[in-house]
């Protein structure tokens, strides 16, 4: 904003980038050309994005038969009628898929650019250094972008490219522009991609900037839970995705040693950021090993049940997976308010510019019931002050946090079991069952059903007798929230280029038979174990097994018998039988990094600049599967289409058909299933692995079924087919207790088959399928799809088939 | 309850969606009652039956559904339904798959079905998880109107062309509906 | 995208900013300082929004009551229940509120961003000139940025600016993010700040580049109307808002000398656009004079109709306004549809890197019924060569494109006036009535009601019979179309500074009884005539009519006695009794341009980086008053709200309840309409003056009426306030048979009551309001809200009080 | 016709919005008879009647209206609507006022009213452009329970509390049922 003054002419200067104030960049080292693809445009990919949905049919499931977007509306599209402007229901669908995905990816990508300045303006420009065993050091930043950062500053390039993708996106949106539903499919991977980007440079920003760990196996262990929150100090919770404000409290208490006076929890992702900062520590500016001095309290599913539990004094909210109607609910309970970024104002006074002394004043007179302060370091003062000063004013103000026996048991007789809750509960409680045992005195129902409800309040709401449900459910247990203390890992950031050097070969071959990655939020169709289930089957079967989020929240509260968690249980390795944390959601992005780096670390591919070189490479030999099974925001849906883009297939949960899209493969067609051979440019049927690129699973033993079957790989040698398919059958007899009808177009050669089924499997080859079977040789000598063929180089890529000179 | 039986228990009221919240546009799904139900079913000439993992929560509904599918109705196991069957070691017509894969199947004219005879004329979903039964009929509401969607569940299903009114919380009279619709069947 | 290679420090240097490669850039000469908000982030003018907001109250009309936009929907927020997360009715409708005006938003900003990539491609950079009498050449980006470009390279900055901000907005609608109704509306107004700053830097790109009148008011006439078109010759028909590729079709017309052979037609914007090329010529790049060679085919609302009446042989779309069956309607009579930005695709095969032979051939063989083709001079060349060679083709394919008489009399036959079209016609045309009349053998009931129907195509889709009820319109009108040739004024671009300078004392008086300007869509109630009534109202009224995009076009159609168009009648000055077509959809910058320049040029305030000062200014001094009687899309939306951000009321139709928002004021509060007197600070209660921001009108007479009253303003003097008194009193006895009821609020003194009522106001104001008449000194003694006075400095803004010292 | 208007017209039939897609969600119209509607209006403390500009198109509705505005109910007179009144030399207790900003006013507590009597309990509208109409209903329907919703118009208004159904293409009935409600009111 500077007016240029001087006079200066660099017109002959081609090679020159300078940037006012920004260090001076050396030449760039690489040993990868450019790339065809540097930061491709809205239709650059869109030959890739077609041979995905052609494959992977787009099948929606409209949750509006009209469509009320423009002044013609509403236009009823039931049934692929059109609307005034032309659209059909697909189209009308596949914009709000687009739209959808947009509202994702700007989360991450806005968050991204907050971050930016902040840590530019906090630390000013730092070099981008993620360590010595990580040097693919920004693999979603280089494979999109054709460019390696080197300082802080160089993610504005990437940042101020993803913010023109976005805007082009949303013009698409436009009543009147794209009007092809494969098209918006098209842009929503797009956006997918940009959202990858978004989340990546999230990520690293903050670690270098916060000095986290840079890909740690052995992070520290961190607490976690309602009950880690010392209710004799003041309790302030970071509430969000952006540590910036919750960063800056952190300092303060340590640097003014109030720790024996304040506890910090965090929600959310905030929660997994704030723990993380900090591992080897930059004194001057950031203390050292500052972050598991902050407690996780929870997972967003867990909100409202905080607050019903009084467990907190004061919340800093940031940015993303705030309920809107947090300072209601805090109001209620004289619990101050801190709105920290412009994402989220609630109607509160911008209180920037005012005194800190003021502001903390008003807030613990109860003057006024929260603020916006959108400076970080002044609402990580006022969030510390607040919570040890309003401590003893809120016990004075004597808050009824929590309903007395009386009050409860006045509350469930007045239940005529109308069962108006019932048809409001996304998981189904039927509450007034609940009420009735609890009315025979028995709260047990109470008990067990309290991780199954998802905290969205709408029961009570719909409540013609005004019972207080959720103050129900924290009444009957206050013991377990006292006792919910948990250990987990705090996020270890990226999988280390030597750790991908060594899991690389055993993943692409499939004696790893895959790796499943557990995601996003906490709208579960059955509650939080799910999670753990889910988890531990995966690890226990020898799977890699990496988590984020909300879903690696959940996972840590419950133990074995021995009562350890699994992060107690595991290691934290990217490797099999290992379950690592890589840490919020913006971490996702190191998932999605580390399949890249097996192609470019492990099996040496150009990723500059090279998306869907990358993408064919990881679609056709990384047996990756994500799973979001609490999946509930706009951002698990453009994080699902990003993996998508990537060629990772993602299962999601049945509350998950309101994104309305997802592709499913139809294994009926062979056509669909040709693949070229890159040795030769021959076409190839194979199998269908993966099946899927977004399924949704009606129970979490579907889930765990499928996504063992989407670790399936064209590339897998017959031991990996072998060890998958011994993993699919497995969990197909424990928990659906026979064998899947499909296990044998998997396989290609006797070694293909698990050990355990080998005979009863060929004599069904045989007499079901009509397999040839040389019964001496122990041969298959016709039936499978295709022969077992190590050399075998699919790709759907002509460009890929090498041809001869 | 004996007397209601006889006159047919009344399946067309409460037309409110199990989610309330469920409205999705002019076209709404009517309500009818057993016998009619029984009777389409009846005449349908490729019907499919859908049974998805709720009939763990209500296992008489198993036996329920193997006496359809014993007389000769196909059925579809989603989830890990199938389980219910094998326990009760009927897996004669039974087929395990996803109900997400299965409702994309049937929005293709050109699919040969579970059994490689044809695309079905008919399904009937039963024991589903709500929104995700309700989506999947929306999926075939708007992508395939020639495949009829029934359903046989305890739910008002707003997006299906033929459906119960909401009997979540009446489990005795459901259960007689649904006898009455079998009986209707074997008329 | 060039790897730096030398190395080279500037870290001292912190005036000097060096794009490389750019023209070196000059100090700033700027008499200006810069002001408080340059640059302003999403909260940044949050506090001016609220003082719009607390005055016009945001009223919303849900147009559904669930919300279904994420995992935990569809939830039901009908009377304020709240969502899983939190969110109410109130914050859900602002989301959408935000959602739709980020569509609208973005569409202009990705097409200004699309042409500043194109123009520099094309053109190289540019000297950023708007002529000598276009000193003030930018004013909305001085406004908000607080620069002045000087070469179109310039404008990046302004764009990166906005597309960073964007993105912050799209983050703020995900769920979980922002939740209270008011800030989701001040994001809105950010957003129409962002869509006005678009929009001006969409059009000054072009008016630069492509040489466009600069504020001509004697723009050449243009022919206009589907009988322009001439049928022996092959017509393409450049369909969008973008005009790069019908551009680059007119420049291979003109250089190859086929005008003989090709007539273009333009449909919405780019028809303006087209029209508007090199006044005054830029030969070698872009021929002398091209603009009016082409013709603008028509607006909109006529784009099926044309379709219909078989006007055209190919068509080329570029961006926004494109009905979604644009290539089914065309490949059902084989004509080539051209698609020439990544923006819509319609699922056609991106050919843009194959031969134009090759394309040429596929289209003109009907091989394929369109292509993709993302180059502007290839898709160009490919548009004219196709439309010549395809003619004779269409021909010999016999193509059936208008019904026979046979036909019309079997379809009319066939209707059981079951009126399932009238239940979905937007006008609510009973369709079975003129098929009855029809059956009469009478069809000038289809004809009146031709210009009625918008053209939506809803009621053949519902038609039990298959009635094809718009090829009746069709046949029924064919002579009509033939006829429809007429004269419309070219797109004259922004005022002049000295036509500023003339009527800014007019304006802020009240002399001029004020600005109108009638912008927006097709989507008219009441049909394409009301446009012209109403534009007709105004002028002949004496106030400075503007107008642009398609409510210009429409206006067009019709003549008065002597046969004249409305563009013949009046002449295009900025100025009373006038009426200036400023261009198409973002020339309506020029309009806001033009109030702010009131503010600049006329009374000096200091613009830069000064937009709330600039608002406040024009809400209290400037009577402007916009109305989009055709409103239909997001743009027009985002386009109202930036208005209203800028202090300019606009009036909508009432099918923009779909808009869900609105802005009115509370007559009944006289709190509400305090307001400070810069002079002294004091408070002092004025009239409701404007009194609407975003107001609702049921009829073109109730739209009149306000239109009128939205120009007074509290700066009126007597004698202006007088003039706007008559008008509004006049409209009201024309149109409603009776003065207003409030007529009396804004009178202060005798002198501001109109000549024609004033004894019998006199007489009303004593015996029905009580006032204190001295009626021998002709003097109102007591009764006024206020006094008249000529001094008084009305403001919002705190900071404008002028503090003694 | 005579027969049915003896009977009374029914005025229950055709949920059907006059706009087929405006189908808001779970909480929609009912459908009334002209006697339960006048009756209602007629027990209103403060109804007042709102009248748009379609009575252009029927005039002699204008002359329904006011014999309703004789009975003492005020009329509001949207768009240019009150021209109809000041011909037919009717002006006693009608004000001319946009239907937006009068809705603004309604959805407000402590609005005083067209003649400052206070906050109306009781708005019942007709004439009105449909989609204008039934939006400023659902701004009511979601921002002032309070105030009860009723439509005489020939149209289904589904964002009403209490409406006719759809009689769009029977002028006599709707006539006729108009003149029922009247009569009730006159009761
Ligand atoms: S965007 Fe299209 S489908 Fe939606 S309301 Fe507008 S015209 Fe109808
Ligand atoms: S708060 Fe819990 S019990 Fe209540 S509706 Fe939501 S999930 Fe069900
Ligand atoms: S809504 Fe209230 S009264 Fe009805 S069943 Fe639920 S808890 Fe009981
Ligand atoms: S996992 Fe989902 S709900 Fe949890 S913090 Fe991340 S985005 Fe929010
Ligand atoms: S965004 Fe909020 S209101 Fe909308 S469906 Fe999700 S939880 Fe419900
Ligand atoms: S095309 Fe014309 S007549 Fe048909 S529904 Fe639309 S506006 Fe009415
Ligand atoms: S829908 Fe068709 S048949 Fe029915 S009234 Fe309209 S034109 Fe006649
Ligand atoms: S005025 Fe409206 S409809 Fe017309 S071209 Fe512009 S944006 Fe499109």
């Amino acid at each position: 904003m500077a007016t240029s003054k001087g006079s200066f002419s660099v017109e002959d200067m081609k090679n020159v980038q300078i940037n006012i104030g920004a260090v001076v960049k050396e030449a760039e080292e690489w040993d990868q050309e450019m790339g065809p693809f540097p930061k491709p445009g809205v239709a650059t990919l869109r030959d890739w994005d077609y041979k995905i949905m052609n494959r992977y049919k787009i099948m929606y499931a409209p949750a509006d038969d009209t469509c009320t977007l423009c002044t013609f509306g509403p236009c009823d599209l039931t049934g692929d009628k059109k609307g005034a402007c032309g659209i059909d229901q697909a189209g009308a669908c596949g914009k709000i898929v687009l739209i959808a995905c947009l509202m994702g990816c700007c989360a991450h990508a806005a968050h991204g650019r907050h971050l930016y300045h902040w840590c530019l303006d906090k630390f000013g420009d730092m070099k981008f250094d993620m360590g010595d065993e990580i040097l693919v050091d920004s693999p979603l930043y280089q494979t999109i972008i054709g460019k390696k950062p080197k300082s802080l500053k160089d993610f504005d390039e990437g940042l101020a490219y993803l913010e023109e993708e976005v805007v082009q996106l949303v013009a698409a949106t436009h009543t009147g522009q794209e009007g092809y539903f494969m098209d918006f499919e098209s842009k929503a991977l797009h956006t997918g991609m940009m959202d990858d980007l978004g989340m990546e440079i999230c990520d690293l920003l903050q670690i270098v900037a916060y000095d986290m760990p840079r890909g740690a196996a052995d992070a520290p262990l961190i607490e976690i839970g309602m009950g880690t929150l010392d209710q004799n100090k003041g309790v302030l919770i970071a509430y969000g995705h952006n540590l910036a404000a919750g960063a800056e409290a952190m300092i303060y208490a340590e640097k003014n040693n109030l720790w024996d006076k304040v506890d910090i929890g965090g929600v959310c992702c905030t929660a997994f950021d704030l723990t993380r900062i900090t591992e080897t520590g930059r004194d001057s500016i950031v203390p050292k090993n500052l972050g598991p001095k902050a407690k996780i309290a929870g997972a967003m599913g867990w909100w409202r049940k905080m607050v019903r539990a009084g467990v907190m004094d004061v919340v800093m909210v940031d940015e993303q997976c705030v309920y809107c109607d947090v300072l209601g609910d805090a109001q209620k309970r004289k619990i101050p308010v801190i709105a920290t970024t412009d994402k989220i104002m609630l109607g509160l006074p911008d209180r920037t510019n005012d005194s800190v002394d003021q502001i903390v004043e008003d807030l613990v007179s109860f003057k006024m019931p929260g603020v916006a302060v959108l400076d970080p370091t002044k609402a990580g003062e006022i969030g510390i002050r607040v919570a040890i000063a309003v401590k003893p004013k809120r016990a004075e103000a004597k808050i009824q946090n929590l309903i007395t026996e009386e009050q409860f048991k006045e509350d469930i007789k007045k239940c005529t079991t109308c069962n108006e809750c019932a048809f409001v509960c996304p998981p189904h409680i039927r509450i007034s069952d609940l009420i009735a045992e609890a009315n025979k005195g028995n709260l047990e129902a109470f008990s067990s059903m309290y991780e199954i409800c998802v905290g969205c309040g709408r029961c009570e709401q719909s409540c013609p007798q005004g019972i207080r449900i959720l103050d129900l459910f924290e009444y009957a247990n206050r013991q377990y929230i006292k006792n919910q203390k948990f250990k987990m890992r705090a996020g270890r950031g990226p999988a280390r280029d030597t750790e991908i050097r060594a899991v690389g070969a055993p993943i692409v071959l499939g004696t790893i038979p895959g790796v499943i990655a557990l995601v996003g939020c906490s709208n579960y169709p059955k509650g939080t174990k799910e999670c753990y289930d889910i988890a531990k089957e995966f690890v226990d079967r020898g799977y890699i097994v990496v988590t984020s989020g909300c879903m690696a929240m959940d996972m840590s509260l419950y133990t074995d018998a021995d009562g350890k968690t699994i992060w107690e249980q595991y290691g934290g390795a990217f490797d099999g039988r290992n379950i690592c944390n890589t840490g919020s959601c913006v971490a996702n992005a190191n998932i999605m990094g580390a399949a890249i780096k097996v192609a470019t670390i492990f099996a040496h591919r150009n990723h500059r600049a090279n998306f869907d070189d990358i993408a064919d490479y990881i679609l056709n030999k990384v047996g990756a599967c994500g799973i979001a099974w609490g999946a509930y925001s706009q951002k698990a849906a453009s994080i699902a289409t990003g993996c998508n883009r990537l060629g990772i297939p993602v299962v999601v949960q049945p509350h998950s058909v309101m994104y309305r899209r997802s592709f499913v493969g139809r294994t009926d067609k062979p056509e669909d299933w040709m693949t070229i051979d890159a040795r030769d440019g021959k076409l190839q049927q194979v199998e269908p692995a993966p099946e899927a690129m977004l399924y949704i699973a009606e129970t979490k033993e579907e889930a765990m079924l499928e996504m063992a079957k989407l670790c399936f790989r064209p590339s897998d040698n017959s031991i990996g087919r072998g060890i998958k398919l011994t993993h699919y059958c497995d969990i197909s007899m424990k928990y659906f207790g026979k064998l899947p009808d499909d296990w044998h177009i998997f396989v290609r050669d006797v070694k293909d088959l698990p050990l355990v089924y080998k005979e009863d499997m060929m004599k069904t080859l045989e007499s079901k399928f009509g397999w040839k079977i040389d019964w001496k040789a122990k041969k298959i000598l016709s039936g499978p799809l295709r022969p077992a063929d190590v050399s075998f180089d699919p790709t759907l890529i002509s460009r890929k088939i090498r041809t001869k000179k | 309850m004996a007397a209601e039986v006889k006159k047919g228990i009344d399946t067309t009221k409460n037309a409110i969606p199990f989610e309330m919240a469920q409205i999705p546009g002019p076209e709404m799904a009517k309500t009818y009652m057993p016998k009619v139900l029984g009777a389409i079913i009846k005449k349908s000439k490729r019907p499919l039956l859908v049974v998805g993992a709720e009939l763990f929560d209500d296992p008489i509904m198993f036996d329920k559904m193997i006496e359809m599918g014993k007389m000769g109705i196909p059925i579809a196991a989603t989830a890990h339904s199938v389980k219910g069957f094998v326990d009760r070691g009927y897996m004669n017509n039974v087929y395990q798959i996803g109900l997400h894969p299965l409702t994309n199947y049937l929005r293709f004219p050109d699919w040969k079905g579970l059994d490689g005879q044809g695309q079905y004329d008919t399904v009937i979903f039963m024991g589903i998880f709500y929104k995700f039964a309700n989506a999947m009929f929306a999926t075939l509401k708007n992508f395939n109107r020639n495949v009829k969607r029934i359903s046989v569940d305890r739910y008002y299903h707003v997006n299906a062309n033929m459906t119960f009114g909401n009997m979540a919380f009446t489990p005795d009279d459901y259960h007689a509906a649904v006898d009455e619709v079998i009986a209707a069947m074997k008329k």
